[in-house]
């Protein structure tokens, strides 16, 4: 059986994987550069590295993320969306709603019983329900983004947070900062403010069956757990991969699907 | 929508949490400061009333009696019709049909509770409006749509021509619920023979509706009672404003308040009046002892509202300015456009006056009057024109002294937020200090009010006014 | 079509200017409730005003607040940097609040950039409603508009040179319905961007010019073979105002798509139904421009609509319905959720996105959005093949 | 008496020193997470450099967002007052502040007498502040000191329209995407603030003279876009760096109340 590859290349970090037989070989995930096709060499090369395989060893490889049209190697384009229903899937394979929050977007999108994306929506609104809310809020805080998530567990009193906008929400922070209020209760607060932005969009699609989380954002079990509260449903883990991975994931299923039919996604 | 929100009947909740507070202060000094420790959540706001006095606590059964008028009507067999604030309940009352004002539950929401109205306010983006759209909709708007309201059987609102995102709120329900609609309209300009006809034609086809689909026919007798008791209100209302112009003004902040959700609840009905008689007897007192109503007794500053009022969490806008020693001289809605008015005798052309000698004469009244209803009147033409924003807003600070000029209001105001940056500029020329507030009156989300506050006292010291 | 891309795309076109070098005057109107053969009619060019080749905000953001429609707002930039100065006239409208603003915000401009507001200024109240009196009210205000402007512009404006004008505007509505038709054809031979380009021109050109040159491309069309609509899905845009015509082009450029039909305020949509030639040519402009409108200002026409939308979807087979709105556009970002709830509740697929009007449409995040959708379309496609070959 | 003036804003903590009303010593630094952190540090900065203890300091007025929470003031005044008056006491023909901070935008008029006559700040959903330009540096891997000089050395003429910081972002991304030149979208970025600033300014009426104060004075990139884009020329401040301008006011505000004191003394 052949070697496909998945390289998704978002606004902040870029994502590449490798597979072989439907099982993961090798993987990388690096911090976007300014010049989306030097991040996608880049993951690429440390995928392979991780797979030791080598680019000549590539049946097929789909592009996907923000800078999709700059990668070179890739066979085909698609849009992430599409790839993060598969990669979704393919983690959780009883998946029905998926919410995907990266560093520009947040989307949510419910899957038919092929993976494929039945209806989804996307946050246009405003920057505030994106993972780049998060990470200013983190810096802002001066803590690292991995810790920003575990605040919530520790808050006594969090507070209510202008959850309209970036720039204000980061004025507001800076203001309970200044009045003494603990670490712990803003980062509760930025995480909430998150999750309630995030609950709109996906009630607006009428959550069915099994929830599923990709993106980045997965990783922050603040906002994660929020959000359950918020939508009054659990949202279900998988260990077979990092979230964050789902998109690059979703888009070497796809390669594998066009080379040989495989990678077939119905829902069990 | 969070699903233990969804457990709850809203009109339900609200009445009962209201019912419960207005008999709060029945029992002895003592017994209502125990009373207290089981409201945590709400104590702070029924103390602020129930410290305003009898006033305060008549605001307080005047809201109870709103919401039980609303719980109770299917069991009395009335049509409930949704409206907005911009319309006068008179007509329904006449018609024994209740009204639910959207603008009143959000507001009612939004200080009685913890977590404000942000659930109703997020639901309806849930369904499709938009999040930029007014905030004093979509708060009670949420909880109708997601059927934790009492059934709507009709929709009437009168914002076409004077606020788009209002009128589209109304809209939107009436298409999302499938329930019959009817918008009053209103041309750009007033005063003039030919908008004032157009206000009565319109008004006519707004009765014939409800009549339609109320089932009930309107009388003309009943039409005349309440319209009677519209002018003794006026009356009232008319004592207060000339109350508010003395220096020390006698009249509390909270006062406003009280007026204008008075005259948004039950304007023509005995409730009000109640109400009525209890501020201007309380105004009265200081009056005569020539103390300012303030509860710290020393007048600081006056401030004119050029637009709303605040009215998040625990009514903490009305409880600063007490603290701060600054008089509310009014706001957009708590004038009154009355005839007999001083303010208005400077603005000829943009009062009404109350006729019930024929039904011809009623029709008109009221026509006349509901042309005139706060935002109605003043913001439905370009702000610089006869009679509009400007005009109203100078002769207003003039008359009652104010020191300054503040404007809140909610992003979604697309109607106001379309001119305050000249507005405010042709304010300070006149000389007066202009502030605008970047809040949402509704929805402290938007800013925390500590923001809000920092900035109101930053604007005090720096322009020289506290 | 090259004449039609220059007025689409340019604010001060060659028409215009080749108007202007005649000396003849020429005023600008902000929404299609203005009656515009009432100028046709004595000479005067009618040009409906947009807010395209803007490169910042400076002015809109200085008078206009943070939380109005970047439309008027543009308006007013290109105002206050002078490039509207050809205008000897402007009509501001109470169409949308940003819009009616849009009257007190330029004049205040007007007292910081010298000149900027035309001689002849205008605010025509155009009511919500259209029935009775609604109606009695906007026939008044024609009747006004029309004695303000022949004061100003010392012409005289009768009942046969309004029918003239009338019989002119006519003969384009007919042309573009033509074209319309040619859109519902199995195979289409022209592209959206095309056709909004020609319709959006139709909002600046001189009417005759404008004619002409419609019936030359129409009849060119008619002789067209190739199909543009072969191995792509089918789409409608609809919602908030648009003249943008790089917005049709991000959609086609995808390969995937092509745009068989809209329902925007520029398009096609208010040239459908023609204009009575005979009887009181004012009570025939009131009837076209109050009384068959489709904009949500109307308020509670809902049901009216989504009819009409229902049946454009129908004639061009429209596979799928691209729904946008600019923010702070409530009218259209509220009909657009109950659009989507509608329609697919009737298996219509539907998108719906917010953005800004203005130079820089987000790229990146629009084509993310409506390339998810194709695929969408796409799978949905495969799928309807795929259990049809099972059974 | 030695007076001094301590301001602590979003991004940065700047304190200064003054002495018969000249400047005896001043200190910048980058704000700590707690803003009492910064402001011991930074006042401790500027001590060191004069040799001084906190004990010879008579009389501190703190100033900027984090000013409630400065352990040491006798004193705190808001950012807008200090501004104008530091901007008033180095040029007296000033009427026009416009301070871009970090964190926000402002524009302040002053009437004859160097009192505030109306003030703005950036309205919502706006990217007029230092952090935009951050965001942007470090999205193209240029260093704050250097963006002012490489945006000068534009070719091209691009725009960049996004009022949201977040998503101006993508609109860089997109245009480094297609090829463009560094210096041209730095260039850019410089003019699309400058505007939005230009607006807050205009809103409140401009006068001359303007200048400018706060830290993003210091790119000489947005100061000739802003003077570009007012359509006058901005004065500069001379002898002073513009960012410790909110801790001089300060400071001079200190000053005046030891000359009150000893005046009633
Ligand atoms: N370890 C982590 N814990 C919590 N959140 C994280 C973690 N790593 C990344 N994130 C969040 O994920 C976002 C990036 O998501 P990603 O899916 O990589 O975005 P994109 O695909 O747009 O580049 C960051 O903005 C951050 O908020
Ligand atoms: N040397 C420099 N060159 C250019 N810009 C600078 C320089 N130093 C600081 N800045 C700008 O100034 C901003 C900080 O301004 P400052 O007035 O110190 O902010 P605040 O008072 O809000 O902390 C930074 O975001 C940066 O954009
Ligand atoms: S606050 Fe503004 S937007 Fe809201 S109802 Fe009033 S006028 Fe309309
Ligand atoms: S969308 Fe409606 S209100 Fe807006 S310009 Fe068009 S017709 Fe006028
Ligand atoms: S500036 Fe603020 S409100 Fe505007 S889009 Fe960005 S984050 Fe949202």
């Amino acid at each position: 059986m052949s070697i496909v590859a998945g390289c998704d290349v978002g606004s902040l970090t870029a994502k590449a994987v490798i597979m072989k037989n439907g099982k993961i070989i090798g993987s990388h995930i690096i911090k976007s550069k300014p010049r989306p096709k030097d991040s996608a060499d880049a993951a690429l090369e440390g995928a392979l590295s991780a797979a030791g395989v080598s680019k000549a060893d590539i049946a097929y490889c789909i592009g996907t993320g923000y800078g999709r049209e700059k990668i070179d190697f890739v066979n085909e384009v698609v849009s992430e969306i599409t790839c993060h229903g598969k990669g979704a899937r393919w983690m959780l394979p009883t998946a029905e709603t998926v919410i995907d929050i990266g560093g520009q977007d947040c989307k949510t999108m419910k899957l038919d019983k092929d993976g494929n994306v039945d209806r989804f929506a996307a946050n246009d609104k405003c920057a505030s329900g994106t993972g780049r809310f998060l990470e200013v809020m983190a810096k802002v805080l001066h803590i690292d983004i991995d810790e920003l998530g575990k605040l919530s567990a520790k808050a006594k009193n969090p507070i209510t947070l202008a959850s309209t906008c970036t720039v204000w929400a980061q004025a507001d922070v800076i203001k309970y900062i200044n009045s003494g209020v603990s670490i712990e209760d803003i980062g509760a607060g930025v995480n909430t403010a998150m999750a309630v932005r995030v609950a709109i969009l996906v009630n607006a699609v009428k959550p069915e069956g099994d929830i599923f989380m990709t993106g980045g954002v997965a990783k922050n079990i603040g906002v994660l757990e929020t959000l359950e509260k918020l939508i009054g449903k659990r949202i279900k883990r998988s260990r077979k991969a990092d979230p964050q991975m789902a998109g690059a994931i979703g888009a070497a299923l796809l390669s594998m699907e066009k080379i040989d039919g495989s990678g077939n996604n119905r829902l069990k | 929508m969070r699903p233990e929100i969804e457990e709850y009947h809203y009109d339900w909740l609200m009445g009962n949490t209201l019912k419960a507070s207005a008999i709060l202060p029945l029992g002895t000094k003592k017994e209502t400061e125990l009373a207290y420790r089981y409201v945590p959540y709400y104590k702070n706001v029924v103390k602020s009333f129930i410290d305003a006095g009898d006033p305060g606590v008549q605001t307080l059964v005047m809201l109870a009696k709103y919401y039980e008028n609303i719980l109770t009507a299917k069991a009395r067999g009335k049509k409930i019709a949704a409206t907005t604030f911009c319309n006068s309940p008179v007509i329904l009352y006449a018609m024994d049909i209740v009204p639910v004002t959207f603008e009143i539950l959000t507001a009612v929401g939004a200080m009685v509770w913890k977590r404000g109205m942000f659930d109703y306010m997020d639901f309806c983006c849930e369904v499709g409006m938009p999040e930029t759209s007014c905030s004093s909709q979509r708060g009670a708007l949420g909880a109708v749509l997601a059927g934790l309201c009492e059934q709507i059987d009709m929709i009437i609102c009168d914002t076409p021509g004077v606020c788009d995102t209002n009128a589209n709120a109304f809209a939107f329900a009436s298409a999302y619920m499938d329930k019959p609609f009817f918008q009053l309209n209103y041309p750009s300009s007033i005063g003039d023979n030919r908008s004032q006809q157009y206000h009565i034609d319109d008004y006519k086809e707004m009765i014939k509706f409800a009549e339609q689909h109320s089932g009930n026919k309107l009388d003309y007798d009943r039409l005349a009672q309440v319209l009677a008791e519209v002018d003794k209100q006026d009356a009232m209302i008319a004592d207060l404003e000339d109350m508010l112009m003395l220096k020390p003004t006698p009249v509390p902040p909270l006062f406003n308040l009280a007026l204008y959700a008075g005259r948004f609840c039950f304007s023509g009905h005995p409730q009000y009046t109640t109400l009525l008689e209890s501020m201007v007897a309380s105004a009265k007192q200081n009056a005569e002892a020539g103390i300012s109503g303030l509860k710290n007794r020393e007048e600081k500053l006056r401030v004119f509202m050029c637009y709303i009022d605040h009215y998040t969490v625990d009514v903490n806008f009305y409880n600063y300015l007490e603290e701060r020693g600054i008089v509310h001289v009014g706001s957009i809605l708590t004038r009154n456009f009355r005839d007999n008015t001083p303010y208005a005798k400077e603005m000829p052309g943009s009062t009404y006056g109350v006729d019930t000698s024929t039904p011809e004469a009623m029709l008109d009244t009221i026509a006349q009057m509901n042309a005139r209803l706060p935002m109605v009147r003043s913001i439905r033409g370009p702000y610089d024109k006869k009679g509009m924003w400007l005009e109203e807003s100078l002769v207003c600070a003039k008359m009652y002294q104010a020191d300054c000029l503040i404007y809140n209001g909610t992003p979604g105001c697309r109607n106001t937020w379309g001119m305050v940056k000249p507005f405010a500029r042709d304010i300070e020329k006149h000389g007066y200090p202009c502030h605008i507030m970047y809040d949402d009156a509704f929805d402290d989300r938007v800013e925390s009010w500590e923001a809000t506050r920092e900035r109101l006292d930053e604007f005090f010291k720096i322009r020289g006014l506290l | 079509m090259t004449v039609f891309h220059d007025a689409a795309t340019r604010v001060e076109c060659d028409s215009i200017a080749r108007w202007k070098k005649d000396g003849k005057p020429v005023v600008g109107y902000t929404c299609s409730y203005t009656p515009a053969e009432i100028f046709y009619a004595v000479d005067i060019l009618p040009v409906r005003l947009r807010g395209i080749e803007t490169d910042g905000m400076e002015v809109g953001d200085s008078y206009f607040g943070p939380f109005i429609c970047s439309f008027p707002k543009c308006i007013l930039q290109l105002a206050g940097k002078g490039r509207f100065s050809f205008l000897d006239g402007a009509i501001i409208t109470p169409g949308c609040d940003g819009m009616r603003r849009l009257d007190e915000c330029w004049r205040k401009a007007g007292e910081d950039f010298e000149g900027i507001v035309p001689d002849y200024f205008y605010y025509f109240d155009v009511p919500h409603k259209s029935e009775n009196h609604g109606m009695a009210w906007y026939i008044e205000e024609i009747n006004q508009l029309i004695k303000s402007v022949e004061d100003h512009f010392n012409v005289n404006i009768t009942n046969e040179k309004l029918q003239a004008a009338i019989r002119e505007f006519n003969k384009g509505r007919r042309l573009l319905n033509e074209i319309e038709r040619l859109r519902c054809e199995k195979d289409v031979v022209v592209s959206g961007t095309d056709v909004f380009a020609a319709a959006v021109a139709g909002t600046v050109m001189p009417r005759d010019e404008y004619t002409a040159e419609l019936k030359k491309w129409v009849s060119a069309l008619k002789k067209r073979k190739t199909s543009l609509s072969e191995g792509k899905h089918r789409v409608m845009l609809v919602g908030s105002i648009s003249d943008e015509i790089d917005l049709f082009e991000l959609i086609e450029n995808t390969q995937k798509a092509l745009i068989v039909g809209e329902n925007l305020c520029f398009g096609i949509r208010y040239e459908g139904n023609e204009i009575a030639e005979d009887g009181d040519p004012i009570e025939a402009l009131a009837g076209h421009y109050l009384g068959s409108s489709v904009c949500p200002r109307m308020y509670g026409k809902y049901k009216e609509r989504l009819a009409m939308l229902k049946e454009r979807i129908g004639q061009s087979r429209a596979e799928g319905v691209i729904m946008q709105n600019i923010r702070f556009c409530d009218l259209h970002g509220a009909e657009n959720a109950l659009f989507e709830r509608d329609l697919e509740a009737m298996g219509i697929p539907c998108l719906r996105v917010e953005r800004e009007y203005g130079p820089h449409i987000d790229i990146g995040r629009m084509k993310l959005r409506i390339n998810a959708f194709l695929e969408r379309i796409e799978g949905r496609k495969k799928a309807n093949k795929g259990d049809g070959d099972e059974t | 008496m030695k007076v001094a003036g301590c301001d602590i804003g979003s991004l940065t903590a700047k304190a200064v020193i003054m002495e018969n009303g000249n400047i005896i010593s001043q200190a910048v630094m980058r704000a700590k997470a707690r803003p009492s952190e910064s402001a011991i540090d930074v006042m401790q900065m500027a001590l060191d450099k004069a040799n001084l203890a906190r004990d010879d300091i008579g009389y501190i007025v703190g100033t900027g967002y984090g000013r409630e929470q400065i352990p040491f003031v006798d004193q705190v005044e808001s950012e807008i007052s200090c501004h104008a008056k530091g901007a008033w006491r180095i040029m007296p023909s000033v009427r026009m502040i416009i301070d871009i901070g970090g964190q926000d935008a402002k524009a302040t008029r002053l009437d004859d007498s160097g009192n505030v006559a109306r003030y703005i700040y950036n309205d919502k959903c706006a990217s007029g502040t230092g952090r935009f330009l951050e965001i942007m540096g470090e999205a193209l891997e240029v260093p704050l000191e250097k963006l002012g000089e490489l945006a000068a050395k534009s070719m091209e003429k691009l725009s960049i329209s996004n009022q949201c910081v977040i998503f101006a972002e993508t609109e860089v991304v997109s245009l480094v995407n297609e090829g463009k030149e560094t210096a041209d979208i730095l260039n850019a970025l410089h003019h699309s603030l400058a505007k939005r600033v230009a607006s807050l300014a205009r809103s409140i009426d401009v006068r001359q003279d303007v200048v400018m104060t706060g830290g993003v004075a210091k790119n000489a990139g947005v100061f000739s876009a802003l003077s570009e884009a007012l359509g006058l020329p901005l004065k500069a401040l001379d002898g002073v760096d513009p960012q410790i301008m909110g801790a001089l006011g300060a400071a001079l505000y200190a000053e005046e109340k030891v000359q009150e004191r000893q005046k009633a003394l």
